[in-house]
């Protein structure tokens, strides 16, 4: 019988729980300009931004859910699929090119898979691991643009930890240390 | 209030308020436009109207900048020829064009040479989207020129299923996680199809037409009449082939619809050719 | 000429976390001497010292400051802090270091302009600096700095920390009032300008990082004092970060006048005794320069005549070794993954110049990619709605007039296309 | 519409049931304007509103009693409008009096404070219009709701200046031209008066013969008249009242029971079933040419775009031969023949040639002469000095509950109302690809439903002292407690009319559809049931 709607993907307990969570720590009634606050918040909770959680926030905050959609697609940080493992950003722009940002992705890519790249720029809407090996990889990584700490590049942060004048085996031992399991 | 421009060396006068495009047409003159429709906000993207105006370093565009009083607009220079005539290949280059005949026109206007890029040069590269009844969406036609978006949204329809995702040459018209439009916030009113320049966005009777090589204008005619629903009194140009409804459209200029419809008047003609034709 | 740190006079010496340490050197002497003399002083000082906007675009900031201040209704602050640039880091390093300094300077242009609002809008990968920032906010309220009776003045001015997601664009102050007010970071059409209309459509002050903690020196100095570094035109002493090929990569502060060369020799030359092949001086918005440039003094003026700009402050070194067109390369993907993507020649220019730096880089160029990198470059340039946009051919272009002492090879070809490549699941 | 300062809706539904109207309403709200609605139902309109008022069905006369008793107690209405242009102030005031706020609270569901809040934003606003639709007609005291609205607009003067003013939005289109155009029991052509001699005598004239001089019965009146045995054929043109009258059964029987029915129709409707003679004829919109007059007086031209099929012909084609029949020669050479007749007879369509309206897209009444260019608004004519004819009369009207009222037998009351997609009873709008399917289901409050047992989806009863049917039943947060909703769109299916009560307005005739008292219970749970249950279901009366 198909009277009833399609529902959109409907939000988890704990997606609700957290938007909702989310919304009670601004005081007051969520605005607009709430928004990009409130999508980082929510992924700093669940460690990204599942549809039905995006679905509940255009609800509270009465948007229109393409409009929400449309800016959590803008930014490169907010992510729209879940991590498979620890999150890993490598800086390959200009400056740590020069100092072997380059040679370092080389070796990264060799022993986790390619790194995934930015929902933004895909056509497909969502991020997304371009092999095999990158799906089953512990450890969630990218290639991003500058990340400005120049002065000791290559860069990269893994789990959240900044780490300068990096090798592929520094960011091994940082990604053991901070729970990944590389 | 009148003010007084320059255009070309040539004194205008033009309304307080008016844009630069809209002073350039009361004069006969023009600019070749995409993203621009006289019944919504413009939203200058496209930037094939751009004119070169003294005192600002980069072009402007003619679509949504206002007069001012002594402003010295120039249309006609080479740099304003070569910033169109880029921005057309550039767009013609990046998506099938096949149903665009207005962006076809200017490329041609302006001797534009959209394989010059290369055959390697990376095209829109969208399936058709095909997932109800009514309208069907080929966003390999799509030129982002926002019609769509602000025609659903805060101009017409405040509907606001349609938005822009992603970014950079990425960026592409929505319904949020890509539903089907069935399942997206849309009322089929297809004032988006009404005001998409490049046929991206089409009817789903004209779609079946064109696929199988029976959609034929020089065999049309369009009759104006009033809706036969509600009691608005929508204008409505039926467009007839062999006797048959086959689109509907609205005037843009007309004072009750600015060429908008709802899903009734746009959309619910097709009893008056049942099937088997028969009533 | 020596390095002079007057705006780094804090950094790596004061607690950043301490009101008292910022105090005692010399902090919020300026917001003294601001709420003493009063706004119209500010304006006057400020207008005297000729202070030009440090983001990029070179604006005076007395004239910006003025402009707010005389427009009517509510008025607003923005610290623009989004950092992106690459090769940029001078903000970042004053914000984690001398947070202070950044919230003395907001709290200044407050009640100078008027305005009761403070944001600082902070590139979301600045975590420290964004927590850093908070807790210079929030002693600055316990001591009554900022809030309801700022600084004793009995006007109300309060700071809030924006954090920005990830979208170089958002540095464009417009795309950032859009990125405030929960839409996607594309920007406005310019008229009408922040000034008049600008976050949440009220006339706003947006000044950088570095532009606003120039502010109390100009204040603790003088006008007079604080033009006694740098040129006629381009006062005071500006913070270069210089990068890649050189001994000392980091953040040096000179004087606006001081040559690149100079400047190179701070970082303690191109480094491993290599021979100098370019700089890109700007950032990925900026211009190569080429060794014959090294008597170029750095400031507004000489960098405009010569084709180049101060840009960002970013200073790349490549040394003979460096493949020009791979950084070239890296550039045009930069521009193609950064463009908002709402208008037509950055949207698909970006995407071209890619594609044919890409050509370019892997040796496989065709005859009239040259051309074709010029038209698409003057496209962009003249016809973009923002800055981006207008400046995204810069470094393209200019590489072409220089001449790599690495050649494009078909070795750097398979990571070349895949840099080209711009997007995944392209059926090309 | 677009220039005004408040937007007050009563009893509609424009987003829904008049789309480009809305465009128009959010075009003023862009420009300013704020949005006020009155409605039972969170519609979609409602939705958009600064202040939605969901009132308890049927509450409107006191409500607009309220508000007026408001401005009147706290100095509010534009004491010059009514000393110059109005009449029966004293025994207006008089009959509002005991319209308490708190009153009118009790009655609407509608807090006090707010009825205050309304009030002073309508009076206060410089420009305001208010709008409705059939949440004030369609009950079985229209007329009086209409009046109550009207006197809110006399007290504050919204009236007679551009910006301001009154408007029912009209549901069909040619609601309006029909009545210009005499299809009304009362009127003539132009709106000459049936009864004054001196008004029908030029139409007398011109057709060479004598026009009754009573008003004819408007069809609640001619259903009784069928009941008594007084009327005993029908001829029926571009209606379909066996699924669109209230009290489905009841209008079966009357409509079978005559000894000779005509249907001329564009479409074998329900109706056709029982007709004798069905007459094909053409859409009026698409297969031949005339004019309709939408809710802003405007009269529009329609053209013949395609052929009609086989033996449908336009409507005056029909009627022409049918008169020749009877023996009369008229020898109209088509639609603008007739239309220049109207002309000739009607003051106000005089200036308004076929040539001008194709022109101009359209004209609005009163048009007087060729160099007239319409007039955009009604009653300037109260704000002149001094005033030109009658003044606008302050009508004392009084509150009355709908007929039915739920009780222990029928707890729940059923309104019923239009869908964005579809169209009455379904005979244009059945046969297109509308995107929610071509099915009629059940709108019920979910707390009612919890408590009921159903679940979406689940199969229901829901009976009315007059029938019963079987429904699909959807759960809609926007209705209230105690309310459900239906429409009349998919009578083949679901004839929703067999529930509905035959009270009308002794006024206007319109059948009280906005409110009947029903019982709704449990039959399936969802996916157990067949489609083929679903629809009309044989019931002994149940009382």
């Amino acid at each position: 019988m198909p009277i009833e709607p399609n529902p959109p993907a409907p939000a988890t307990e704990r997606e609700r729980e957290a938007v909702d969570r989310a919304i009670a720590g601004l005081g007051v009634e969520p605005r607009r300009s709430d928004l990009l606050p409130l999508l980082h918040a929510l992924q700093d909770e669940l460690g990204w931004l599942p549809r039905g959680a995006l679905h509940h926030l255009a609800d509270r905050m009465n948007l229109p859910f393409p409009d929400v959609w449309g800016v959590a697609t803008f930014y490169a940080l907010l992510r729209l699929d879940p991590p498979h493992g620890t999150i890993l950003h490598v800086c390959d722009d200009v400056p740590c090119r020069l100092r072997g940002a380059d040679t370092l992705v080389h070796d990264l890519e060799a022993r986790y898979g390619p790194p995934r790249r930015f929902a933004g720029e895909a056509h497909g809407a969502v991020r997304s691991g371009e092999g095999g090996a990158a799906s089953r990889a512990p450890v969630d990584w990218e290639t991003v643009p500058c990340l400005g700490r120049c002065e000791e590049a290559p860069v990269a942060v893994a789990g959240g930890r900044e780490l300068g004048r990096v090798t592929a085996d520094g960011i091994a031992a940082a990604l053991r240390h901070s729970g990944g399991d590389a | 209030m009148s003010i007084g421009i320059e255009v070309d060396g040539r004194a205008l006068e033009a309304d307080e308020g008016m844009t630069i495009l809209q002073a350039l047409r009361r004069a006969g003159m023009d600019a070749p436009t995409l993203c621009y429709h006289p019944n919504l906000t413009p939203v200058n993207v496209c930037r094939a109207c751009v004119v070169e105006v003294e005192g600002s370093r980069a072009l402007v565009p003619s679509c949504s900048r206002r007069v001012e009083p002594g402003m010295r607009i120039r249309t006609d220079t080479g740099r304003v020829r070569r910033a169109r005539k880029v921005v057309l290949e550039l767009l013609a280059s990046s998506v099938d064009t096949s149903t665009a005949p207005e962006l076809a026109a200017h490329v041609a206007a302006y001797q534009g040479d959209p394989a010059r890029f290369g055959s390697d040069a990376v095209r829109v590269d969208e399936p058709l989207r095909d997932d109800n009844d009514l309208y069907v969406r080929d966003y390999a036609k799509c030129i982002l020129c926002y019609k769509c978006v602000e025609a659903c949204g805060e101009d017409a329809q405040y509907t606001f299923a349609l938005a822009v995702a992603g970014r950079g040459f990425a960026a592409r018209i929505e319904t949020g996680a890509d539903a089907p439009l069935l399942e997206s916030r849309c009322v089929f009113c297809g004032n988006c199809v009404a005001v998409c320049p490049t046929g991206a966005l089409m009817p789903l009777i004209e779609h079946r037409m064109r696929q199988a090589g029976e959609w034929d204008p020089s065999r049309q005619h369009v009759a104006e009449t009033i809706c036969p629903y509600c009691g608005v009194g929508c204008a409505l140009e039926l467009h007839v082939q062999d006797n048959r409804i086959v689109k509907v459209t609205s005037p843009a200029d007309h004072d009750v619809t600015r060429g908008h419809l709802c899903v009734k008047g746009r959309f619910g003609f097709t009893y008056v050719h049942p099937d088997p034709p028969s009533r | 000429m020596p390095e002079i740190r007057r705006l780094l006079a804090r950094a790596g010496v004061a607690d950043p976390e301490s009101l008292e340490a910022y105090r005692s050197l010399r902090g919020y002497e300026a917001l003294t001497r601001a709420t003493e003399r009063g706004p119209a002083w500010v304006l006057s000082e400020l207008e005297a010292s000729g202070l030009l906007g440090r983001g990029g675009a070179a604006f005076p900031a007395g004239r910006k400051w003025r402009a707010v201040a005389e427009a009517g209704g509510r008025r607003r602050v923005v610290c623009n802090a989004d950092e992106s640039e690459p090769g940029t880091f001078k903000d970042r390093v004053l914000m984690e270091e001398d947070p202070f300094a950044v919230v003395e300077a907001m709290t200044i242009a407050g009640l100078t302009v008027g305005a009761e609002d403070g944001l600082i809008y902070v590139r979301g990968e600045y975590r420290l600096a964004a927590t850093r920032l908070r807790q210079a906010i929030d002693q600055a309220e316990r001591a009554g700095l900022l809030g309801a009776d700022a600084a004793g003045t009995g006007r109300a001015f309060r700071i809030r920390v924006f954090r920005g997601a990830g979208a170089y664009i958002c540095g464009e102050e417009t795309a950032l009032f859009n990125s405030v007010e929960g839409r996607r970071g594309e920007p406005r059409n310019k008229p009408p300008f922040p000034t008049q209309a600008g976050l949440f459509g009220d006339p706003t002050l947006v000044n950088n990082v570095e532009t606003l903690c120039n502010v109390p020196v100009v204040l603790r100095e003088g006008a007079s004092g604080f033009r006694r570094y740098g040129t006629e035109r381009s006062t005071g002493t500006k913070l270069w970060c210089v990068s890649g090929h050189v001994e000392r990569p980091g953040l040096y502060e000179v004087p606006f006048g001081t040559t690149l060369g100079e400047l190179l020799e701070l970082a303690g030359g191109v480094w491993r005794g290599r021979r100098l092949q370019a700089v890109l001086c700007g950032g990925a918005a900026g211009t190569f320069l080429g060794p014959d440039r090294l008597d170029l003094p750095l400031t507004f003026e000489d960098l405009r005549t010569a084709g180049g700009t101060v840009g960002s402050g970013a200073v790349i070194v490549l040394d003979e070794t460096a493949s020009l067109w791979d950084v070239v390369l890296r550039v045009a993907r930069f521009f193609q993954e950064e463009s908002c993507g709402q208008c037509v020649p950055c949207r698909v220019g970006t995407q071209r110049q890619l594609e044919i730096v890409g050509r370019l880089a892997s040796g496989r160029a065709r005859p009239e990619d040259p051309q074709l990198l010029a038209d698409i470059g003057a496209a962009m340039t003249d016809a973009s709605i923002c800055g981006l946009g207008q400046t995204a051919a810069g470094a393209v272009l200019s590489a072409l007039t220089l001449q790599p002492l690495v050649p494009p090879s078909n070795s750097r070809g398979k990571g070349a296309q895949r840099a080209a490549r711009g997007r995944p699941g392209e059926s090309v | 519409m677009e220039h005004t300062d408040l937007l007050f809706l009563w009893g509609s539904n424009p987003r829904e049931t008049h789309p480009i109207m809305f465009h128009h309403m959010l075009r003023g709200m862009r420009n300013g304007a704020r949005l006020v609605v009155v409605d039972p139902r969170r519609t979609p309109t409602a939705q958009l509103a600064h202040l939605h008022l969901p009132i308890r069905v049927g509450g409107d006369i006191a409500l607009a009693n309220a508000i007026a008793r408001v401005i009147f107690e706290e100095g509010l209405e534009h004491r010059e409008f009514i000393a110059h242009a109005t009449e029966g102030l004293d025994a207006y005031r008089e009959a509002i009096t005991t319209y308490t706020p708190e009153f009118a609270e009790r009655v609407t569901g509608i807090e006090a404070d707010t009825i205050r809040r309304v009030a002073r934003m309508y009076a206060a606003a410089p420009r305001a219009i208010i709008c409705w639709t059939l949440g004030i007609t369609e009950h079985h005291n229209a007329t009086d709701g209409v009046y109550a609205l009207c006197n809110l607009a006399n007290v504050t003067g919204h009236v007679g200046r551009y910006g301001s003013g009154l408007d029912p939005l009209r549901g069909q289109n040619n609601v309006q031209g029909g009545g210009d155009m005499g299809a009304i029991p009362n009127r003539l052509p132009g709106g000459a008066d049936v009864e004054d001699a001196g008004q029908r005598a030029p139409f007398e004239a011109a057709w060479g013969a004598a026009l009754p001089p009573r008003s004819g019965r408007h069809q609640s009146l001619m259903f009784e008249g069928m009941e008594r045995g007084e009327i005993r054929a029908a001829y029926i043109i571009g209606e379909n009242p066996l699924m669109s009258e209230a009290n489905l059964h009841r209008s079966r029987e009357l409509l079978d029971g005559l000894d000779f029915v005509v249907l001329q129709d564009v479409a074998l409707n329900q109706t056709a079933e029982i007709a004798d003679v069905v007459l094909p004829s053409a859409l009026s919109w698409c297969e031949c040419d005339g004019t309709v007059t939408n809710s802003e007086r405007r009269v529009q031209l329609m053209r013949k775009a395609v052929d009609p099929p086989g033996e449908a012909r336009d409507d005056i084609a029909i009627l022409q031969d049918l008169a020749g029949r009877m023996g009369h020669k008229w020898d109209y050479t088509g639609a603008e023949d007739v239309w220049n007749e109207v002309r000739r007879l009607s003051a106000r369509h005089r200036g308004m040639s076929y040539a001008r309206l194709a022109e101009t897209g359209g004209l609005q009444w009163p048009c007087p002469d060729p160099g007239h260019p319409g007039s955009k608004f009604l009653h300037e004519r109260l704000w002149r000095r001094p005033i030109e004819g009658p003044r606008a009369p302050l009508m004392p009207v009084q509150w009355e509950p709908p007929v039915e009222q739920p009780d222990d037998a029928y707890p729940f009351l059923l309104t019923t109302g239009r869908r964005l997609e579809f169209y009455n009873t379904g005979t244009q709008s059945r046969g297109y690809a509308a995107p929610r399917p071509q099915t009629e289901y059940l709108c019920i409050w979910p707390a009612d439903a919890r408590r009921l047992g159903i679940e979406a989806g689940d199969l229901a009863r829901i009976r009315s002292r007059r029938g019963s049917l079987l429904v699909p039943v959807r759960l809609d947060d926007t209705l209230a407690p105690g309310l459900c909703f239906m429409t009349l769109h998919h009578p083949d299916t679901m004839p929703t009319n067999v529930l509905t009560i035959d009270a009308w307005d002794p006024k206007s005739g319109t059948a009280e559809f906005k409110a009947t008292a029903v019982a709704i219970e449990r039959v399936a749970a969802r996916g157990s049931w067949r489609e083929e249950l679903v629809g009309q279901e044989e019931m002994s009366r149940a009382d």
